[in-house]
């Protein structure tokens, strides 16, 4: 395996027990939540993660941090697979994989100090001794953009944007060299999202890190991903280049996705040639057979019903699971 | 729904036999000698141990508990000869200390203890969220400090004081009311008010407190629902918004509560029966305790349970009807 | 008032009483509204979007909340009004959608009961056979696939972008001369929202009803409103209409959020002109103009004295700026133009 | 908690005794105070949730045979129904006397007295009186009760009425046998006293036909003035007239109220608070037992002085010492010279709990009762003499090294479980300490202390103990404690080298007939027991009662410790 593969997947299947039936009650209802899913992180890359909700992308952030364990497939970090390390060596990799969530507030302990949540890690950790952790803390503080007077503070004292500066700065104190972003700007304002958005790519040009950044919102993974990976429930249907994807989207779910984005342009209103989607994205309990947008897809056929497409690259380096791929680039804003 | 009950009513009976199995086997590994307690004075090891035979207690313990089990679908025959009898089906025991079986004992306290349970319930749930209810609608205003209030002393203060000190202020120093001395309500119906006014009011007070302060918390929670706003944004009147929106929701963890906490009293009210000499359930699982009286203490334990029990598979069921969003597909 | 406008608001403010003292969440805010259009209001959390709607209806609690003003809506002072004469109001002339459509809805009754019931508040002689087929065909307008089937359903059973279908349902059934949405689709995924925005299109040709969308999406704003409010710090800062918004915005914050919009076309990974700071705390916004602190283009006056809106550009704009006017769209151009 | 409830707590049956009130320290006064009245209902306040048994053969507890005797149940004998020593008095009751017996006190006779009904209108016949004393044999049915008849009664084998086979039947009719009238118990050793015996409620007569074994506990069949209306446990007992009852054929029950209502459950504050304040029924109300807390109010103001009482109830208490284990004088008077027995009166509620017993034979046996010479360097104030106690110590070490070294490794203390109990212990561990004997607690659950200490194999050094009289002889007293065929005797003594002279004593002391002569003996052997310390003397235990402003003739019977109830009345 390279030694410039930061975090790679391969074939990752997570699939949870729901619903009860009988007098003994035994699960039937398996959700496919996250079903094959692999994928290569480069080292120093941002590969960013959409789809919509349900899709399994938040489960594939659980699952590629070990926050839960896969049904099946493993996950390479640093050419270890982290899915079978227990004691000394799994908390070695915590601290070499971090994970950013949505929800700032509720991820911070709200009876402890801004110093405390980012430093308590560090001290932990060995990284940083007693005498110095103040310093090395507010260090971090400034880099993310918190004033590094604050650290006597609390987390209800801060904004949305603060405190997800603050997640960062937790995220960064054990100097990680992944870090997993799930949604980490969509609870944020505009204004907001662009300032942690600038401080996630500095921070990346900075240190080197590499991160998958999990989002719903298509033109912030076009802003921030090198790579893009479409999901759609349980699978990634498309992956490649952002330029590629965006630009000449292959499968018709990433097609009709970007073109249902609103364009911030009044003029375009009625030019751009639409597609919408009927109905919604169907129940991960029992996914349709074959290739599972078919159920939505215009262009489907027998062959979609029968046959599940498997995951192809065309000549543009590009990784598409369709039967029918798109040809032609169509045109965005 | 059909297949969800019949599996909640199934894991009950099992809980329930799980329950019987072990209260039995922990009151029977007490350290105290059921068949010891028979004899006073002269007790004499011989006559301890003929008693311990004639009571069942010199079986196993796995056999006391078959024995038991049977009891209570076949009934259950104690002694021999000329001073032989029986507890007829469904046998839960023989009291030594009452010279009764305990199935006719629970059969004599138990209405004494619902009918003090079901009045108390029925006084703090009105009261409960009535005052609930007032102190949402006047957030901040003297209805609410009122309540809060309200809630503050009847949550702190303990049942048994509160139970003395209006026992003997109403009915010793004032004379307002005779000592209460139960009579059921078939003979007597105005005794056994002026008897129940008091126990239900203190009972229903001092619980209604908790009350007061879901219904409060859970109204204003409602209000502040996004379901409420459209509600009213429909253009409904506030009479309707409130009962159809926001006490429909405020009152689905009420439920839950109030029947768990019914559930509760049933098994037997014991401070509000003993402060005011009501010869229910409750009292006589205390005087067991004191007397060591296993038979009763394993019987009122195991009604108890049997109404806990049911009570949850009850709170379950009626919650998939309260609240669409868990009914099972 | 032209006999065309349907909503009239005129110098609304709403002063909330909190334990740490009053907080003002909209200022002076007036606006017309005009039979078939859309009017959006943007502005980031905290800004009076969503008190400016709630105002409309009277939603706000008259115990923590006072609004001064007018807001007129045919004939009535929905401020001053009995509370019957608004009730009437309510639903039939003026209706609302809300950002979460599963906590919209009531989850303890079916939808049809919901959407009947608010038939019948407002058409009282109405039978229940006659509101249930209201009901039917307004399910069928909103795109519920085998309505007949799915009136009788429980809101936890029908997916997001069903659900907000069933809102916009209960929005119409009385034909109301105002729709206001409150960030109707922000909750939904995004080829679901582009299912709404259409549904709300079409119903709003066809019942030639005025809608005012309340989003914090430019994206949204540009692909559905004639006139476009922007909202800071509980006042307007700017009016225009959609076109001059993103051709020639007039005030500083708008060109900070045409710069901070992410967007699909570019493949540049350059850095966000991103706005610094926060949003400020309404209850202690900055004296003068409240964008102030955060404006790179700040003067002196601009932290002493609150600008008022004047008409500035080429297309009717009105801003509220403390820079000269040719400044405003010097600047303004740029930022449209990045 | 009343002493009375403690010891129901622990499974011991509190007996009757005769007890004199010459001495009791008795404040209140219920003396006539008018001619008794009939009519009215007399109400009885109780903590307790019933009467422990109403079954007459099983009734064995002070309060509970003074108010079934007096009211329900009669016998051949009675005590009088009077105050003061004349309680303590038998005269003949369903006898026509109080018994004939022959030279050697082996043989009794009593002929029934005429008119004796049950409350169906049956008479009472000498069959029904050696039926319900047949009841006592069958000790596995018949639990609780006294068990005085098989052993004095000559019945061999004899396994009770329910389970005899013919032979046993017949065997038993021979020892108790029916001629007419007159009921013949024929004994297996001289009882001088048995006539005193008689008195107890399983000497009273059971119809066959109605005898339900077990259950015949919760509706007896009355024999005397009053019979069951209803009973609940944990609620009431109501008492009414039996109408087929007769005074003619009564001498000694006065049955002057219509009803009794005895009320189950009450809590002990409230019983108070309500005699306090005698209002409604309260005012025909008894209730015995008052709340330490309650004591001063009642005791200290005026206003109750006709209506209170505090007196001697027929109750010992005392220390068991292992003589096997303590087989040494000097160590046992060491234990009882350090005791801080104020301290332990203290903390059980000072002198209203009762005074410093000199011996295990109460003031009240006033034939059997000489002031002992108690043990050289024992506070009279019951404060520990650590110096006194020292010496002893010092003169063990060299007397009997090996006990002294015992006592200093560690005696085992065996006592109930109960709060009380645990205050206890600790002033007993603190007061040895001092002289340096160590105690181990040994806490029993409480249900099963007297049958863990009755047991020969548990190995406790000191356990305490209590006791009261069965009747007014110390014959009751002095065998039953510390004789080794006594059933209740946890001194182990017998190997004490002085203990066959003893038995001796004992033997000579049962078997005289002069009643006289007999108490000096008692007198001597209580001294004898003192002097070599097998027990230590605790308390002689007081009680405190109290009765409505419109209850007549209230006062503590002597022989019970509890009220005559029979004998009250409802004052006009």
């Amino acid at each position: 395996m390279s030694s410039d593969i930061a975090l790679q997947a391969i074939d990752l299947v997570k699939h949870f027990s729901t619903g009860s039936s009988g007098v003994l009650g035994r699960a039937t209802n398996i959700v496919q939540a996250v079903d094959g899913v692999s994928f290569i992180l480069p080292v120093g890359k941002t590969l960013g993660i959409v789809g919509e909700s349900g899709c399994g992308k938040s489960t594939l952030a659980r699952l590629v941090t070990r926050l839960i364990d896969p049904s099946s497939g493993s996950v390479f970090l640093d050419g270890v697979d982290i899915t079978t390390l227990s004691g000394k060596a799994l908390r070695e990799m915590r601290r070499k994989l971090q994970i950013i969530f949505q929800d700032p507030y509720s991820s911070l302990n709200p009876r402890h100090s801004i110093g405390q949540i980012i430093g308590d890690p560090m001290r932990i950790q060995g990284i940083v001794t007693k005498s110095n952790e103040k310093k090395e803390v507010q260090d971090l503080m400034q880099r993310v953009g918190l004033n590094p007077e604050h650290y006597n503070r609390y987390p209800h004292e801060f904004s949305g944007g603060q405190r997800q500066r603050i997640g960062i700065a937790r995220a960064l104190s054990l100097r990680p060299s992944v870090i997993v972003a799930d949604e980490p700007v969509s609870a944020l304002d505009v204004s907001i999202q662009a300032q942690i958005l600038n401080l996630l790519e500095n921070l990346q040009k900075d240190l080197g890190l590499s991160f998958v950044f999990i989002a719903h919102d298509l033109s912030v993974v076009r802003h921030i991903a090198d790579q893009v990976a479409v999901m759609y429930l349980g699978k990634i249907v498309e992956v490649g280049d952002s330029a590629t994807v965006y630009n000449s989207p292959a499968h018709p779910y990433t097609k009709a996705l970007l073109s249902a984005v609103p364009v911030a342009n009044p003029s375009l209103r009625n030019s751009a040639k639409r597609i919408r989607l009927v109905g919604d994205v169907p129940s991960a309990i029992d996914p349709p057979s074959g290739c599972r947008f078919r159920t939505r897809c215009w262009k489907a056929t027998d062959l979609c019903e029968a046959v599940e497409p498997p995951l192809q690259a065309d000549a543009t380096g590009r990784v598409v699971a369709c039967h029918f791929p798109e040809e032609a680039p169509i045109s965005v804003g | 729904m059909f297949m969800f009950i019949v599996r909640r009513v199934f894991f009950a009976l099992v809980l329930l036999l799980a329950v019987s199995f072990f209260t039995y086997m922990l009151f029977a590994m007490l350290p105290s000698d059921p068949a010891a307690l028979t004899c006073g004075k002269n007790c004499k090891p011989d006559v301890i141990a003929a008693n311990r035979i004639r009571l069942g207690y010199d079986k196993s313990l796995m056999e006391q508990y078959w024995l038991f089990l049977k009891g209570i679908f076949a009934g259950r025959d104690y002694g021999a000869g000329a001073a032989a009898f029986s507890c007829g089906a469904p046998s839960l025991g023989y009291s030594f200390g009452q010279h009764e079986c305990v199935t006719t004992l629970i059969a004599q306290t138990f209405p004494v203890t619902a009918y003090l349970s079901i009045g108390a319930f029925v006084l703090w749930m009105l009261i409960g969220i009535s005052t609930g209810a007032m102190a949402a609608l006047h957030k901040g205003k003297w209805q609410d400090r009122a309540a809060s209030i309200f809630t503050s002393i009847g949550v702190s203060l303990p049942t048994f004081y509160i139970g003395l000190l209006v026992l003997f202020s109403v009915v010793i120093w004032l004379g307002i009311l005779p000592f209460p001395s139960y009579e059921s309500p078939f003979e007597n119906f105005s005794t056994f008010l002026r008897t129940m006014i008091l126990p239900w009011l203190v009972l229903a007070v001092l619980s209604a407190a908790s009350y007061t302060r879901l219904t409060r918390n859970g109204m204003l929670e409602a209000m502040n629902e996004d379901f409420v706003r459209l509600g009213v944004a429909k253009g409904l009147t506030t009479r309707i918004v409130l009962r159809r929106y926001v006490m429909r929701q405020a009152l689905v963890p009420i439920v839950t509560i109030a029947g768990l906490d019914f559930a509760g009293l049933l098994g037997g009210a014991i401070i509000t029966e003993s402060v005011f000499s009501l010869p229910g359930m409750g009292k006589m699982s205390i005087r067991a305790v004191v007397e060591s009286d296993l038979p009763v203490l394993v019987g009122t334990t195991m009604v108890a349970a049997v109404f806990i029990v049911s009570a949850n598979v009850l709170v379950d069921i009626a919650y998939g009807y309260l609240d669409p969003r868990v009914r099972v597909k | 008032m032209s006999q065309d406008v349907v909503l009239s608001v005129k110098n609304l403010s709403v002063v909330f009483h909190t334990p740490d003292g009053d907080v003002v969440a909209v200022n002076d805010v007036s606006f017309d509204l005009r039979r078939g259009e859309t009017l959006g209001i943007v502005g980031e959390s905290g800004s009076g979007k969503s008190v400016t709607a709630s105002s409309i209806l009277r939603l706000n609690n008259s115990n923590t909340a006072t609004t001064t003003g007018s807001i007129v809506v045919s004939g009535v002072d929905v401020l001053t009004a009995q509370d019957s004469e608004v009730r009437r109001i309510r639903g039939s002339e003026v209706a609302m959608i809300f950002q979460d459509p599963l906590s919209a809805l009531n989850p303890y009754y079916t939808v049809g009961k919901q959407i009947a019931e608010a038939y019948l508040v407002h058409h009282p002689r109405a039978s229940k056979a006659d509101a249930r087929g209201v009901t039917l065909d307004m399910l069928k307008k909103v795109g519920i696939p085998s309505p007949e089937k799915r009136i009788d359903e429980f809101p936890h059973q029908f997916s997001g972008g069903m659900r907000q279908r069933i809102v916009i349902a209960i929005a119409l059934i009385n034909n109301p001369k105002v729709l206001i949405a409150d960030e109707p689709t922000t909750a939904l995924d995004v080829t679901v929202q582009a299912q709404i925005l259409d549904l709300m299109k079409n119903l709003q040709s066809e019942f030639n009803m005025a809608i005012v969308l309340i989003t914090h999406d430019l994206g949204v704003i540009a692909e559905t409103a004639l006139d476009v409010l922007v909202m800071y710090g509980g006042r307007i800062v700017e009016k225009s209409t959609v076109e001059a918004l993103f051709s020639e915005p007039t005030h500083p914050y708008a060109w900070g959020l045409l710069g901070a919009v992410t967007s699909l076309g570019t493949s540049d990974r350059g850095e966000l002109v991103a706005i610094t700071g926060s949003p400020p705390s309404l209850i202690s916004l900055p004296a003068g103009c409240s964008f102030n602190p955060r404006c790179s283009y700040a003067l002196e006056i601009c932290s002493a004295q609150v600008p008022l809106l004047r008409s500035v550009g080429t297309q009717g704009s009105v801003t509220a700026c403390h820079l000269p006017k040719d400044e405003i769209l010097t600047f303004g151009r740029k930022a449209a133009s990045r | 908690m009343k002493q009375r409830r403690i010891i129901a707590a622990v499974g011991f049956a509190l007996v009757a005794s005769v007890v004199a009130a010459a001495c009791g320290g008795s404040s209140g006064d219920g003396s006539e105070d008018g001619t008794p009245t009939k009519g009215g209902t007399i109400h009885i306040l109780s903590n307790g949730e019933q009467i422990a048994h109403l079954d007459p053969q099983r009734n064995y507890t002070g309060d509970d045979l003074a108010f079934a005797g007096s009211t329900m149940h009669r016998t051949l004998t009675s005590y009088a129904y009077a105050q003061g020593d004349e309680g303590s008095g038998i005269v003949p009751d369903l006898a026509t006397d109080t018994g004939t017996f022959n030279d050697d006190a082996t043989v009794w006779s009593f002929t029934l007295r005429d008119g004796g009904t049950f409350e169906d209108g049956a008479e009472i016949t000498c069959a029904d009186v050696a039926y319900g004393v047949s009841r006592t044999w069958a000790s596995d049915v018949i639990t609780d009760g006294p068990t005085y008849a098989s052993s004095y009664i000559d019945a061999g084998d004899y396994p009770g009425p329910y389970k005899a086979t013919a032979e046993q039947q017949a065997a038993y009719d021979k020892a108790v046998s029916c001629e007419g009238k007159t009921i013949t118990f024929n004994l297996k050793v001289p009882v001088a006293d048995f006539n005193y015996t008689t008195t107890l409620l399983a000497f009273s007569p059971v119809p066959k036909a109605a005898d339900t074994g077990e259950k015949y506990d919760l509706k007896p069949v009355s024999s005397g003035p009053y019979k069951i209306e209803s009973y609940t446990i944990g609620k009431s007992l109501v008492l009414v007239r039996n109408e087929n009852w007769s005074q003619d054929s009564d001498p000694v029950r006065s049955a002057n109220p219509d009803s009794f209502v005895y009320e189950f459950g009450l809590d002990e504050a409230v019983m108070d608070e309500r005699m306090i304040k005698d209002a409604g029924d309260d005012q025909f109300a008894v209730s015995a037992g008052i709340q330490p807390e309650n004591l001063p109010t009642i005791f200290d103001d005026d206003a109750f002085k006709d209506r209170r009482v505090d007196e001697y109830d027929p109750f010992v208490t005392y220390t068991n010492l292992n003589v096997k284990n303590l087989s040494c004088v000097e160590v046992r008077k060491a234990i009882y010279l350090a005791l801080d027995r104020e301290a332990l009166r203290k903390a059980g509620g000072g002198p209203y709990t009762g005074d410093f017993a000199d011996g295990f034979i109460k003031p009240a046996l006033a034939l059997d009762y000489k002031k002992s010479t108690m043990p050289d360097g024992l506070n009279v104030d019951g404060t520990a003499n650590v110096e006194a106690a020292q010496a002893a110590m010092t003169a063990a070490e060299t007397a009997c090294p090996e006990v002294a070294t015992r006592a200093k490794d560690g005696l085992s203390f065996y006592r109930p479980a109960t709060p009380v109990w645990d205050k206890a212990v600790a002033i007993w561990i603190d007061s040895l300490g001092k002289v340096g004997i160590k105690l181990k607690d040994e806490p029993v659950e409480p249900s099963v202390y007297w049958p863990t200490v009755m047991n020969p194999e548990t190995n406790y050094d000191i356990a305490r103990g209590g006791w009261a009289p069965d009747w007014a002889n110390a014959s009751t007293v002095i065998p039953e404690l510390f004789t080794t065929s006594g059933g209740f005797n946890l001194t182990r003594n017998a190997d004490d080298p002085d203990y066959a002279e003893f038995q001796t004593k004992v033997d000579a002391a049962k078997k005289e007939l002069d009643r006289a002569k007999q108490g000096v003996m008692w007198q001597e052997l209580n001294q004898y027991v003192v002097d070599r310390l097998w027990a230590l003397p605790g308390t002689f235990t007081k009680v405190q009662a109290i009765w409505g402003s419109k209850v007549g003739n209230a006062y503590q019977w002597a022989p019970f410790g509890a009220f005559n109830y029979g004998d009250l009345y409802v004052k006009s």
